[in-house]
């Protein structure tokens, strides 16, 4: 299990192929992966934007994901849950964060993977602050609650 | 005792600062720490709250050596 | 969208890079990607599994992951769908399967990654025989159907 | 007319052949195909058939050059 904060680029695949490396000791056992990749997109709201810029509460932040992973292992039976999230200057198509969950079925993959994106975006101490075509900033005011939204 | 505060996001850049230190003669509660850092008698609703770290209610006690936090709701992911 | 079946080792990370490399008319618009690997375990119905032969019928199992990804994307907002399955002799932990789902929103992306991996469970013309330590071969039976299997 | 008719998996091991092509001399049913191809007379429900590539109901019509295929129920993903 590995959470982490980086605000170097968040390069997906290698990600998963280095954290993948050290699960030996799953050899055999890991059935389903599912894996969830945010990405920033070049709108919000109907308005163009250039640029984002994600703040943190270092130690906080990570203490929550930590959190949010003991939960789901309490929940469901999983094999291994990877975590990354970024932090610092963003442009359209970065990805932002990174959820991955390694399980023996898919149900399990599945559901513990939704959890995990819907807790962190709700729970998760993280400010996203949009800067628009015409240079304006504006704060995110809040992200769509629950399981039903469509963010 | 000393109690260590802090702002983040919006909230922050509306304050004005990021952190402070905070000096409180007895036992006090998160309202209180919020009051006497902003100066504003009310704590809207959609601020919350964490003591060392962990999210907490308005009226959750503060001891000394306490870190409080205060933010805008959160929007990562 | 596309969809493959290979005979030749199916390795997730790269398949999927070099499938996003294609993707620059969707630049900015991708807000979510899923993903789904399905791999194959050492043990099955509680007895270890030491090879499995997969089995396709060329032409329709393709034919049918196409129609399962033209329902998807009638359903949901899809910007694109990637869906390759391994057929041939495969040996514990190697990838079977691999869904990936890009979408400007979550929600959608989850579901129907979901969708497509239950209906290819339950459609898609493949067959697993697998050879057991005592060298014994055995066809599973049949996939456990739907939403709330667990496999 | 000329039918070619196709076995998968288990059902391609138990009749101990892949393929075959199947001459009928009337307007024939997927069911009558079975039937013909594998001398047995009921087509159980666990098998799947498919003509062209698509699947069917045993009384599905079957036309000259059609393809037939029967397999058992796929286990792939």
């Amino acid at each position: 299990m590995q959470v982490s904060i980086t605000s170097k680029p968040l390069m997906p695949w290698q990600e998963l192929q280095n954290y993948q490396q050290q699960q030996t000791a799953l050899y055999g056992q890991v059935g389903a992966t599912t894996i969830f990749i945010g990405t920033m997109r070049d709108i919000n709201e109907d308005v163009a934007v250039t640029q984002m810029e994600l703040e943190h509460y270092p130690g906080m932040t990570e203490a929550c994901l930590k959190q949010l992973v003991q939960q789901a292992v309490d929940k469901w039976h999983l094999l291994d849950v990877l975590i990354v999230h970024r932090v610092g200057l963003l442009k359209p198509n970065d990805p932002i964060v990174l959820v991955a969950v390694w399980s023996a079925h898919r149900a399990e993959a599945y559901a513990a993977n939704r959890f995990l994106m819907e807790e962190l975006k709700a729970r998760a101490p993280l400010w996203k602050k949009e800067t628009l075509s015409n240079q304006q900033t504006r704060w995110v005011e809040q992200n769509t609650p629950g399981h039903h939204d469509a963010d | 005792m000393s109690i260590k505060v802090r702002f983040f996001a919006r909230l922050r850049e509306q304050l004005g600062q990021s952190e402070m230190d905070l000096s409180a003669t007895a036992v006090t509660t998160v309202l209180q720490v919020w009051q006497q850092s902003t100066r504003q008698p009310e704590l809207a609703t959609n601020i919350l709250a964490a003591v060392n770290m962990q999210y907490v209610h308005a009226d959750h006690a503060v001891h000394d050596g306490d870190e409080v936090a205060f933010f805008p709701p959160v929007t990562g992911g």
